[in-house]
């Protein structure tokens, strides 16, 4: 088969520029050949060598004691104790369900799936981080229905639990849709695997499924914006098939019992391509594959082809001279293929042949270490003020109260998600001890006393209103719903979802985000162990909000620590701990109630963050906590409603009375940070109240649980409302929305 | 007592229902790969949840093909105790080891939650230490699991008190909301004729611990280990 | 020999509701197409041999429907076989 | 005016994966059957329509393919109209 001559119109079309295809002909001293023009193109696609956010990324705060593993390999790892680790890891797959929601977010399943077991981990839990555009519209919810059926089909199958997660919803993101996945695993700290090549003479395995014309150019893909012409790429839709990952995982975990593993790399974005490269730059080496071992699916395939398909399901390994039987038996118990299609070589180079016939020749390391690396320039938004100005005194306050409450757990976004989550199974493998439906997510540690606690969290709003409080914000808060659930936060990965960063507005909204998030993780002692770039989430011209979603990794010292959210009995105090202030910019309450975008996030002062965290949990290991509810989205009146709620079961009212003196509705449904609600027996409070002190944090007792009514009273405000009023509107509120299926 | 669990490809709840036996109720409890030909002697075999060959076709179609399921077919008939569980229950209908078939939800979707099932007859080795219309608190987590008999095999169920679990409320009573999927007659769970071979839709193996919210669905293994205790005295 | 494609239907026995076909008819409905009776969703596999002859292969693909893809209980089959 | 049946095949687009056809093929392989080179599942549906025109219905037939039936992005569409 004859490969088309270079020419400008194919260069442009390989998303290379003219200086980045100058890179190229300086790395070969030649022109490269239309297989090589492919690879490079993925490489150095933003989504393979995050060239413009490099230089930000590396501010971040990385290691720590418990890091065994921070950013660079297919996850990050934390030290559980007790001879364990925790692998972990969140990627987006934001364009592909776009396209097709359905096996968009399936394959973004299996691929984060794969990055964990990859290091040596059974992957025993998945979070999924979502945001639509409103569900008003039909496309919103097609869009969200085939998200979900995505990750409840493949997840469910593949036999992997999906334990918590969010849903947020905002214009911005109608025709954006986020799909954040997370998945961690669990492994023994002595038996991690790395993507590596080892000696010279090893032989390459593939395994797994076999390669068709899937996903070409899926990664170059994600690095664009979106306009009319995309639907036209829909033929390269890649199906996922969660079986064939099953076997894939025992397969790979079997193997790893045994001696004969040196590396192993999933293909995954730019498939074979990028796996191969990757472990030959890191081993130091170099790799020869021969396309034509490559088991298929499709006839008549080019080595382009072969080399840039993004076919699921597939690993790649590179084994110890002479244990390819092993291999083969193993893979066979599974029925997968498992074929050795080349070797590792000591020339350094990357090199593909067609049979005798070489088709690619490039330096490895080269290919992965001088990828473009750049400074975009950076520009605060010239709206930027005036999007942050407030003026509270034009805002009227609300005539009912309760009203406002109604409406506000009405709101998709505060609305039960119960819907979601029972379409996942969020209970296999019996480690759940407390699922989806609190602040984070606890999972026991099987063999230990220890248990594991993770939340993901990131406001787009504030993000948008304030990059660098944003940031905090993210983090600060998924630490905080650690600590409520009884964790102690230990390291983040995340998932940042920004628009076109060759505009400066975008470039500045990234570099600000990320400077917020590397404060947080310094404060709290949370360092980033990983995560992943999306960037050009925009539509025509129209970015998202910039969203930085955090995935936060807690350790319970004990399992008994475990808190939920939910009140545990009639007569219990409640207590506020922490302060709240007339703060109402960038608020749910503000967008739902007055249609308002506007002012500046609630403040984030990290010191007293981390004092109210400390203080939480030293009053939950003392044994003192009987609920604990971080307030976020719809503030304190909304928190203190769904700890009335959240246990179907067993619903309890509570009479509140707030005695600040803020205007109603700030005191109310303002998001002021660093805020827990717990509550407590009677004869614990003195206790709670000297840890309190102890950490310089106010602590206030604001009522009782009990009864069938939620009570909230304070000046100019009388809130009396029976719980199976508001128990509807919260519940029923995303369900009304899909009466009607339209995505049969 | 020595339970088998049956692993078939795409089943995942085979180390779950080992916990529960061995960890958690001191059982020998053993794992057997699908294409195993022979069983030794075990008491119980069990046939875990799990999307064994991906449902794909439908649920169960293709595993009752696997090289084991003669033997577990020959257990049965040896009368050696079988349960089959979620999946593992659409496998056993597909082979004719049970009567009756599930279809998809009537929602059209995956659902995992907790929900009631009456005990119907204690007559069964899976029932004896509970009692008649004792409910339980027990897991669901599937997509099809909406049970079908044609009218003449549901007659001879109720005739043979067949049916072993019905969805209920928390109260115990059969109120259409009680039943999640759509189940003819609200049934969660049917054995064969000679009572040894049990499927039951919910996971009680996912309600044998009170720190994961429920310890209800114990009964049903301690009444095995029970009945097998009663047949052999001495052994056990 | 040639290559022999067989198109297999698969239908759920009349009297098994069926979930799916009714929210399709709903659908339809809302999307305003008037009209619609009733909907029944089934399955239709192409299955191509090769090297087998027309009637061995007729006998084979008989032989799959009430084997494997379809279940008596709940299904009817019917299919057609041609040269591809 | 008369009863109109649709006949509705709805495949999945070449090249693009169909892990269940896959799969299936791998067990009638094991089940001992000769010579099966590919099998592709796709859904069959029957659509009954009263008190609209042959025309119409092939009309309205159509546009449900288009808009509710087969996903685009991944599928294709053939339908047959007969009057019932
Ligand atoms: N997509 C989802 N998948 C699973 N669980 C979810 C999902 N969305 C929300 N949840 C669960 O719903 C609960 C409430 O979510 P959220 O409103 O984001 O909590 P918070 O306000 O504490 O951040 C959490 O327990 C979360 O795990
Ligand atoms: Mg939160």
């Amino acid at each position: 088969m004859k490969e088309p001559a270079i020419t400008e119109e194919i260069i442009a079309a390989h998303n290379l520029t003219q200086d980045e295809y100058q890179r190229v002909l300086t790395i070969l001293g030649r022109e490269p050949t239309f297989t090589e023009l492919g690879i490079f193109s993925v490489m150095w696609s933003e989504h393979c060598s995050y060239k413009s956010s490099k230089v930000h990324l590396q501010h971040l705060p990385t290691s720590g004691p418990r890091v065994l593993q921070g950013p660079g390999e297919n996850a990050g790892v934390v030290d559980l104790g007790e001879g364990l680790a925790a692998v972990f890891k969140m990627e987006s797959h934001n364009h592909p369900s776009y396209i097709e929601p359905y096996q968009g977010a399936a394959t973004g399943v299996g691929g984060i799936i794969r990055d964990i077991f990859t290091m040596g981990a059974r992957p025993i839990t998945l979070l999924d981080s979502l945001r639509f555009g409103p569900l008003t519209e039909a496309k919103n919810r097609y869009l969200m229905g085939g998200v979900v059926a995505g990750i409840s089909g493949y997840g469910n199958a593949v036999g992997v639990p999906t334990v918590g997660g969010e849903v947020v919803f905002a214009e911005c993101y109608s025709h954006n849709p986020l799909v954040n996945v997370l998945c961690l695993g669990i492994a023994p700290v002595d038996k991690l695997f790395f993507a590596r090549t080892g000696g010279i003479g090893n032989p390459v395995i593939y395994v797994g499924a076999k390669t068709g014309r899937d996903g070409i150019h899926g990664a170059t893909m994600a690095s664009e914006t979106f306009d009319e012409k995309s639907e036209e790429r829909r033929p390269t839709v890649q199906v996922g098939d969660p079986f064939r990952e099953k076997l894939l995982i025992e397969a790979c975990l079997e193997l790893m019992q045994s001696d004969v593993l040196v590396g192993i790399q999933d293909m995954g974005a730019a498939g074979l391509t990028c796996s191969s490269c990757e472990m030959a730059s890191r081993g130091g080496t170099g790799v020869e594959i021969d396309v034509q071992l490559v088991p298929r699916r499709e006839r008549g395939m080019s080595p382009y082809e072969v080399m840039l398909s993004e076919s699921q399901e597939r690993m790649l390994l590179v084994v110890r001279q002479g244990t390819e039987g092993t291999v083969r038996e193993i893979f066979a118990k599974y029925d997968l293929d498992a074929v050795v299609v080349g070797r590792v070589t000591g020339d350094g180079m990357m090199r593909v042949r067609e049979g005798n016939r070489v088709v690619a020749s490039i330096p490895a390391k080269a290919l992965v270490d001088d990828a473009p690396v750049y400074h975009r320039p950076l520009m605060r938004p010239v709206w930027q003020d005036d999007v942050q100005r407030l003026n509270l005194e034009e805002i009227a306050l609300p005539r009912d109260y309760g009203e406002v409450l109604l409406r506000l757990l009405a709101s998709p976004t505060i609305a039960s998600k119960a819907m979601v989550w029972e379409r996942y199974d969020h209970m296999l493998f019996l480690n759940t001890v407390v699922g989806p439906g609190s602040d984070a997510v606890v999972l026991r540690l099987k063999e230990t006393e220890k248990g594991i606690a993770l939340a993901t969290d990131g406001n787009g709003r504030y993000t948008f209103l304030d990059p660098f409080t944003g940031g905090m914000i993210a983090v600060a808060e998924a630490a905080r719903n650690v600590v409520a659930s009884g964790g102690e936060p230990v390291a983040i990965t995340n998932c940042l979802n920004f628009g076109d960063p060759t505009r400066p507005e975008i470039a500045w909204q990234f570099a600000e985000a990320v400077r917020g998030m590397g404060a947080a993780c310094r404060a709290l002692h949370t360092p980033v162990t990983g995560g992943n770039v999306s960037l050009y989430n925009e539509t025509t011209g129209k970015a998202i909000f910039p969203t930085p979603i955090i995935g936060m990794l807690g350790i319970l010292a004990h399992i008994s620590h475990a808190t939920t959210q939910t009140w545990k009995a009639a007569g219990d105090v409640v207590a506020l701990l922490g302060e709240t202030r007339e703060e109402l910019g960038g608020s749910e309450y503000l967008k739902v109630c007055h249609g308002l975008l506007q002012g500046r996030p609630p403040m984030m002062d990290l010191e007293m963050e981390y004092r109210v965290q400390r203080c939480c949990l030293e009053a939950i290991q003392a044994g003192l906590v009987r609920s604990a509810h971080d307030c976020s989205d719809g503030g304190l009146a909304v928190a203190l409603a769904e700890a009335c709620m959240s246990n179907p079961d067993r619903p309890i009212g509570v009479d509140v009375s707030l005695a600040d003196p803020l205007r109603p509705d700030a005191l109310l449904f303002g998001e002021s940070q660093s805020r827990i609600i717990l509550s407590l027996r009677e004869a614990d409070l003195d206790r709670l109240k000297a840890i309190a002190s102890h950490h310089g944090v106010v602590v206030t007792p604001i009522g009782r649980t009990g009864g069938d009514r939620f009570i909230c009273r304070g000046r100019g405000f009388h809130v009396d409302l029976p719980l199976s009023r508001l128990d509807r509107a919260w519940r029923e509120a995303l369900p009304s929305y899909f009466g009607q299926r339209e995505d049969a | 007592m020595r339970f088998g669990i049956i692993v078939f490809p795409g089943s995942n709840c085979e180390l779950d229902c080992q916990w529960v036996l061995h960890d958690i109720l001191g059982q020998q409890a053993e794992l057997i790969w699908h294409k195993e030909q022979e069983l030794k002697d075990y008491d119980c075999l069990i046939l875990p949840g799990g999307f064994a060959h991906g449902d794909y076709l439908r649920t169960g179609a293709i595993a009752r093909f696997s090289p084991i399921m003669k033997a577990v077919e020959d257990h049965a008939r040896r009368g050696g105790l079988v349960m089959g569980i979620c999946n593992g229950f659409q496998i056993l209908c597909e082979a004719g080891l049970l009567p009756g078939m599930l279809l998809r939800n009537t929602t059209l979707s995956f659902i995992c939650r907790q929900v009631y099932m009456r005990v119907e007859t204690t007559e069964t080795p899976f029932t004896g230490t509970c009692a008649t219309g004792q409910v339980l608190r027990v897991p669901i987590n599937h997509n099809e699991g909406r049970y079908y008999a044609d009218d003449r095999t549901l007659a001879r169920l109720k005739t043979n008190k067949q049916v072993v679990f019905r969805y209920v409320t928390s109260a115990g009573e059969l109120f259409e909301k009680a039943n999640p999927n759509g189940s003819l007659d609200h049934v969660a769970g049917v054995c064969n004729e000679q009572r040894n071979v049990l499927g039951l839709m919910p996971h009680p193996e996912r309600a044998a611990e009170p720190l994961l919210g429920s310890a209800s669905g114990r009964a049903i293994f301690e009444s095995i280990i029970n009945y097998g205790r009663a047949l052999s005295p001495a052994s056990r | 020999m040639e290559m022999i494609r067989a198109k297999v239907y698969v239908t759920l026995k009349s009297g098994i509701l069926d979930p799916q076909g009714e929210t399709v008819k709903g659908a339809l409905e809302t999307l305003g197409f008037a009209g619609v009776q009733d909907v029944r969703i089934g399955k239709f596999m192409v299955i191509t041999l090769n090297g087998v002859g027309r009637e061995d292969a007729t006998r084979n693909i008989e032989e799959m429907c009430k084997k494997l893809l379809a279940n008596p209980v709940i299904e009817d089959y019917r299919f057609e076989v041609e040269e591809a």
